[in-house]
């Protein structure tokens, strides 16, 4: 009884944890603006989280950086099990305009499993709660598999 | 301390406690329509295309591939559009003599898969019935070249203001 | 098998009734209700009122993750203990002058300490942790905790005198049900002109002492990533935020015992749902309404604050109530 | 028999002070026998005589030489042990008990033991002797003799720096103490002449003059400088931060119980001025100054010994305020203050010296993250602090409650706003108790481990046992109140209003009724004081504490660590187990025990810089503040005319 409730509410309670790798910012602002009265993210239980440690969702923008490359993974590394990885906008899935640069050492897919991708460049915040309801049920299911 | 004044906040909050909130209802109801002139999903028309390849040329991020195997009397051409790839700029469309190309208000772009964000299309390039010399081919473009490359060079310039 | 009844009856105080059970409910929903009320000041739906239920519940399947460097025990312990004792005092306070779960004689003592504990608890769970966010963060903390209790204190022998004035010949009552029976008789203390004062000096400390929104520097997600919390993840990190509900169930409940008893009626029913009332509106006017219109203040404003507003409030009841007002 | 053990108990310790100087030089074994037998013979004889003093209300009186009163007064030197005098003669001979037995590991450091033992037993033989003097004179010879040795045992690591330095201060500033303690007992003596405590109690009160008055202010101030109350703090803070830690058990346990033992017998039996307004607002004025100002010093130290110094002052403040209330549930509180107080500071500078022994420094900006290394002296720490800050249910809570609780009494009883707000300044002193020992907390025991204490080990069980009994005597005197209440502070509180009783048991039936005081033993009334059952509230914490934990037990078999799969995934099991640190790798970064606090310090940034400014560490700026106060409380002596 315990364990399928706490299953159900996996998917209701997701909180996020944002990694920057890299981004110009935009797709951070519209992340943020997921959470304005307009869009209220929070009414599905979305909250921000400020420590890896929290979160349920991991959002990562920007093509991974030289410089971010080890600092995501490390993060990575510290989101308790279960956790789902949300590739933000174009950049991390494949470098979007930054595409072989000497400083990019991307796409995210080489350093962990993307469960889900929102693309645009930015996405709009609906495709980006659309994207996080999607993680939120892959979240539910990697839920059902620890036990 | 530089502390607001936090009345007026104050207001608002009461006020708006009140009020109908303005969420959208979107995770319940359908998506919102996106605003006019929005660029979202490509979609492409492999009927209309000839392969010039000029959208290849002007793409950014390289966001879409051309793949050609022969087959009898041509080519199968395969042109993929990586939406993960794309900054949805418009400009293969604008450049696209014959409006293969077009980017749709469909902004929900969300997989789990690569293939998600794939979009496709293929035709068979026919071969022109008469053939040119392959010398002369192969010796004609080098010298057009520099003229092709240097007039849109200069003369776009001004027309864009 | 008087003894089986005593123990059996003490029992149902502790898990049920006013103890567990019945406390994290009122918590969760109190907190439900916060976080909707703060969603519709702030024009959205805001989560379902059952929210901090669905947290709380997805934070025990949660992995605990240790860090090396930190304490096992006391990192784990600590959250445990700090709820424990949250749980406790809520047995302390009464619901009506005739029911309380565990009485004292001197119980407004007992309680001023016992709320201490939760934060002393996530104090040593944050400097268990090796972590230097919960470094800064439980440094915070404190500088919280000296920040409010000075007040605190203060409002307490206020009330204490108060009723003692009346109730005890000694001129002093250091007891809740004795708080409680005054207002019964000579009516609830927010309606005497002195202790208006130290009622809002009150209000103004339960946002503070519960970490709610303007004052939860110790916690300050945008700033130092949690603070105290930064390491926890799962099962204790769950505590603590239950920690967290019930302390705010368990001061807006003191308040209502300090400040707006006597209304009662007797039939414990109706005296439940009549607290429970007070309890959502004391949360609206002094947690809900400062996170909806307050950003969160600097520490050293906090500090300020407190020893200068909030203590004059709480003084000049104080001096009221001696004066015999 | 029984009789004779006031003057066995003390004279064992000073023989074995004697032996030891013979015998315990060179040979350790001899060294180890004579101060374990002579400490356990001395608590042995304290302990059996708590059977008749403590339960059946007797006094034991002994003459030296049987030079009994002859006539109507005393000649001889008589020793007089009642309930308050045995309930610091077993506070003291715990301590040194507790200490002796930490010694033997502890010091094994250190050479020319011989001494350092024939010096600690003369401490506590002098202690010992203070407490157990009927006679005003010999209660100067005392504090003189543990005076000395106290200062002797500073100085005994003379190649720590500030050692002599600070040994230095005391000698000067402890002289202007005892000085003024032979100054007001030589004034005494002019106006009663005698020296025998309980015929100059029956005295006192009729001859009261402009001279006994400045007597009072001599003797109190004298008291004061051994309790090191305000303005004498520095002293402490300077000696305990070099003293061995068994010593500054010692000194912050039993010597500054001496001039609270002192203050009582001054104001209760000698003078019999508590009800005097004007005594009482000075000694809670002074008990309030040395409470809140030792522990906004102890907030700003960085040292651990140092704050734990402040702090013993501080609570040592507590005392005396609640003493000064003159009241039964006041004198109660204060007296099991007094007990608790030398139970968890001893525990707590035990604590410190077993990190002293194991890292050689008490910085709190060098230590850190030791919990990992030595957990037992961790446990043992919290426990202390957790005591000292009067969280439930450890015994400083116990003995704050009754304090506030007599406080906040005494002040609505008198209608006295004053006293109102000295029971604020009480609470507000608990609470930055509670966060200095947070800071200690953080920034000893806990936080991150610098490199160079990889290596560190727990301290051996010669040191652990004696910390360990402290503990658990903290815990026992937490959970059951009442009985201490019954068995301790009940005949301890009467005795101190029993004058008339004291006086007959020294004089001879029918003396005090000569001088009209009543000889009845005076019941106490601490019914009041019984509120605290944390039985019945330990029960819920714990059957709470036990299904958390069985929360934990089931709910953590849901969600198991999975490193082998972390490690598949990222190729690096280290990195989850790291603290996050905002995705860099995880470096040192401890906040240190004097970063800690900002907005409070920021705030208070004026107050600290006066008083940082005020503890110059000059020795001539402290005789100047001692001999101002003697001034003032003399001035305010004689224009009271008490």
């Amino acid at each position: 009884m315990l364990r399928k409730l706490i299953d159900e509410s996996a998917a209701k309670s997701p909180w996020i944890y944002h990694i920057n790798a890299g981004s110009c910012n935009g797709c951070d602002i519209e992340l943020v603006s997921v959470l304005t009265p307009r869009y209220d993210a929070e009414r599905c239980g979305f909250k921000l989280t400020g420590s890896p440690r929290h979160a349920d969702i991991v959002v990562v923008s920007g093509p991974i950086t030289v410089q971010t490359r080890d600092r995501v993974v490390r993060t990575l590394s510290q989101v308790p099990e279960p956790k789902v990885v949300v590739a933000l906008g174009s950049c991390p899935r494949s470098g979007n305009v930054f595409k072989g640069s000497y400083s990019i050492d991307g796409p995210l897919d080489k350093y962990c499993h993307v469960d889900v991708s929102v693309a645009g460049c930015t996405p709009k915040p609906e495709a980006i709660i659309a994207g996080l309801a999607k993680a939120a049920e892959i979240l539910k299911e990697k839920r059902k598999e620890m036990h | 301390m530089e502390v607001k004044n936090p009345v007026p906040f104050l207001k608002d909050a009461l006020k708006q406690l009140f009020e109908k909130p303005v969420t959208e209802s979107f995770p319940a109801g359908d998506p919102p329509k996106a605003a006019p002139e929005y660029r979202g999903r490509i979609v492409y028309h492999p009927d209309l295309c000839i392969n010039c390849g000029t959208c290849l040329r002007v793409c950014a991020p390289q966001a879409m591939t051309r793949t050609m195997e022969p087959v009898e009397g041509g080519d199968r051409v395969t042109f993929t559009f990586d939406m993960t790839s794309c900054t949805f700029c418009r400009l293969c469309s604008d450049f696209c003599s014959r409006k293969a190309i077009e980017l749709t208000d469909d902004y929900m772009i969300v997989g789990t898969k690569h293939e998600d964000f794939l979009v496709s299309g293929t035709f068979i390039k026919m071969k022109p019935v008469k053939k040119p010399a392959p010398d002369a081919a192969a010796a004609k473009p080098a010298p057009a070249k520099p003229a092709a490359e240097g007039t849109p060079a200069a003369s776009p310039a001004p027309e864009k203001k | 098998m008087n003894i089986v009844l005593i123990i059996l009856k003490w029992l149902f105080h502790i898990l049920v009734f006013p103890g567990f059970l019945f406390t994290l409910c009122a918590a969760l929903l109190l907190a439900g209700i916060d976080r909707k009320l703060v969603a519709r000041m702030q024009n959205r739906v805001g989560p379902p009122l059952l929210q901090p239920a669905y947290d709380l519940l997805k934070l025990f399947g949660k992995e605990i993750i240790i860090p090396r460097q930190a304490n096992k025990k006391a990192f784990l312990s600590a959250p445990a203990v700090g709820l424990a004792s949250l749980l406790v005092t809520s047995l302390l306070l009464p619901f009506s002058a005739s029911f309380v779960a565990v009485s004292g004689v001197a119980d407004v003592i007992v309680v001023l300490y016992l709320l201490t504990i939760p934060a002393v608890a996530i104090i040593v769970g944050a400097a268990s942790s090796a972590s230097p966010f919960a470094g800064v963060g439980l440094s915070r903390e404190m500088v919280a905790v000296m920040a409010y209790e000075l007040p605190l204190t203060i409002v307490l022998v206020t009330v204490c005198r108060k009723a003692g004035l009346m109730m005890d010949e000694s001129g002093m009552t250091f007891s809740l049900a004795t708080v409680m029976q005054y207002q019964a008789e000579h009516g609830a203390m927010i309606t005497k002109l002195s202790m208006i004062p130290a009622a809002l000096a009150m209000l103004f400390i339960i946002p503070c002492e519960v970490g709610a929104h303007p004052f939860d520097i110790a916690e300050a997600e945008t700033e130092i990533c949690e603070g105290t919390l930064a390491e926890y993840s799962g099962l204790p990190l769950a505590f603590y935020e239950l920690a967290h509900y019930v302390k705010m169930f368990i001061l807006t409940s003191l308040f209502c015992v300090l400040f707006l008893g006597g209304f009662t009626t007797g039939v414990v029913v109706v005296d439940l749902i009549l607290r429970l009332i007070f309890c959502v509106v004391v949360t609206f006017l002094c947690i809900t309404v400062p996170h909806a219109v307050c950003a969160r203040f600097k520490v050293e404003q906090v500090f300020k604050f407190y020893w200068t507003w909030v203590l004059g409030l709480a003084l000049v009841s104080l001096l009221l109530v001696w004066l015999g007002l | 028999m029984m009789q004779h053990f006031p003057i066995l108990s003390i004279m064992v310790l000073f023989f074995g002070a004697f032996l030891n100087g013979i015998f315990g030089g060179k040979n350790a074994k001899a060294r180890k026998i004579i101060v374990l037998a002579s400490i356990f013979l001395s608590f042995l004889m304290v302990v059996a005589m708590t059977g008749p003093v403590m339960l059946e209300g007797q006094i034991i009186s002994y003459w030296l030489g049987n030079w009994e009163p002859a006539m109507g007064f005393a000649f001889g030197i008589g020793l007089e042990v009642d309930a308050v005098g045995l309930f610091f003669g077993l506070i003291i001979s715990t301590a040194v008990l507790v200490s002796g037995l930490y010694s033997f590991e502890y010091m094994s450091h250190d050479d020319a033991l011989g001494y350092y033992y024939t010096l600690y037993l003369m401490l506590g033989g002098g202690v010992l002797g203070l407490v157990f003097s009927g006679c005003l004179f010999n209660i100067f010879v005392m504090v003189e003799i543990m005076t000395f040795s106290a200062v002797a045992l500073t100085a005994f690591r003379n190649e720590k720096y500030g050692a002599l330095e600070a040994a230095f201060k005391y000698l000067v500033v402890g002289s202007i103490g005892s000085t003024s303690v032979l100054v007001g007992t030589i004034l005494l003596y002019n106006q009663t002449h005698t020296l025998n405590l309980a015929q100059i109690a029956s005295i006192l009160p009729s001859v009261s003059n402009g001279v006994t008055a400045v007597a009072f202010g001599f003797l109190f101030v004298g008291f004061a400088t051994k309790a090191f109350l305000f303005p004498f703090q520095p002293l402490a803070a300077d000696a305990h931060a070099v003293a061995p830690s068994s010593i500054s058990v010692l000194i912050s346990g039993v010597l500054t119980k001496t001039g609270v033992y002192g203050i009582i017998r001054l104001v209760y039996v000698l003078y019999q001025s508590m009800n005097l307004g004007p005594v009482k607002t000075l000694v809670v004025f002074i008990g309030t100054l040395s409470m809140f100002i030792c522990v906004t010093m102890a907030l700003a130290q960085h040292d651990f010994k140092r704050l734990l110094a402040f702090h013993s002052i501080s609570q040592v403040g507590y005392v005396i305020t609640a003493v000064g209330l003159s009241t039964a549930l006041g004198v109660a509180g204060g007296l099991y203050h007094a007990m608790n107080h030398t139970l968890f500071k001893s525990l707590l500078f035990l604590t410190a010296g077993a990190v002293l022994h194991q890292t050689d420094t008490t910085n709190l900006d060098e230590l850190g993250g030791l919990s990992k290394r030595m957990p037992k002296t961790t446990v043992l720490f919290l426990i202390g602090a957790a005591s000292i800050s009067g969280l439930p249910p450890f015994n400083g809570f116990a003995s704050k409650w009754m304090i506030y609780q007599a406080t906040f009494e005494a002040a609505a009883a008198q209608n006295n706003f004053g006293f109102a707000l000295v029971g604020i300044i009480e609470m507000l002193t608990s609470v930055l108790t509670l966060a200095s020992f947070i800071k200690v907390t953080q920034s000893v025991f806990f936080g991150q481990m610098p490199k160079k204490w990889e290596n560190v080990k727990e301290v051996g069980n010669g040191m652990i046992i004696p910390m360990g009994i402290l503990a658990a005597l903290c815990v026992i005197t937490g959970v059951a109140p009442s009985a201490v209440e019954k068995y301790l502070l009940a005949p301890a509180t009467s005795a101190v209003y029993s004058v008339g009783k004291y006086i007959n048991a020294m004089m001879g039936e029918g003396f005090a009724e000569g001088v009209s005081l009543s000889s009845e033993t005076v019941a106490v009334d601490l019914g009041r004081s019984g509120y605290w059952n944390p039985l019945a509230w330990l029960a819920l914490l714990g059957i709470l504490l036990f299904g958390a934990f069985v929360a934990f037990v089931l709910l953590r078999k849901e969600a198991k660590t999975k490193e082998s799969e972390a490690a598949e995934m990222f190729g690096s099991v280290d990195e989850k187990f790291e603290p996050f640190f905002s995705g860099e790798r995880a470096e040192f970064s401890q906040v240190g025990g004097s970063d800690m606090f900002w907005g409070f310090k920021k705030v208070m940034r004026p107050y600290l810089d006066f008083m940082h400014d005020a503890h110059s560490g000059v020795v001539n700026d402290y005789v100047r503040w001692a001999v101002e106060c003697l001034a003032l409380v003399l001035l305010y002596c004689v224009l009271c005319g008490l």
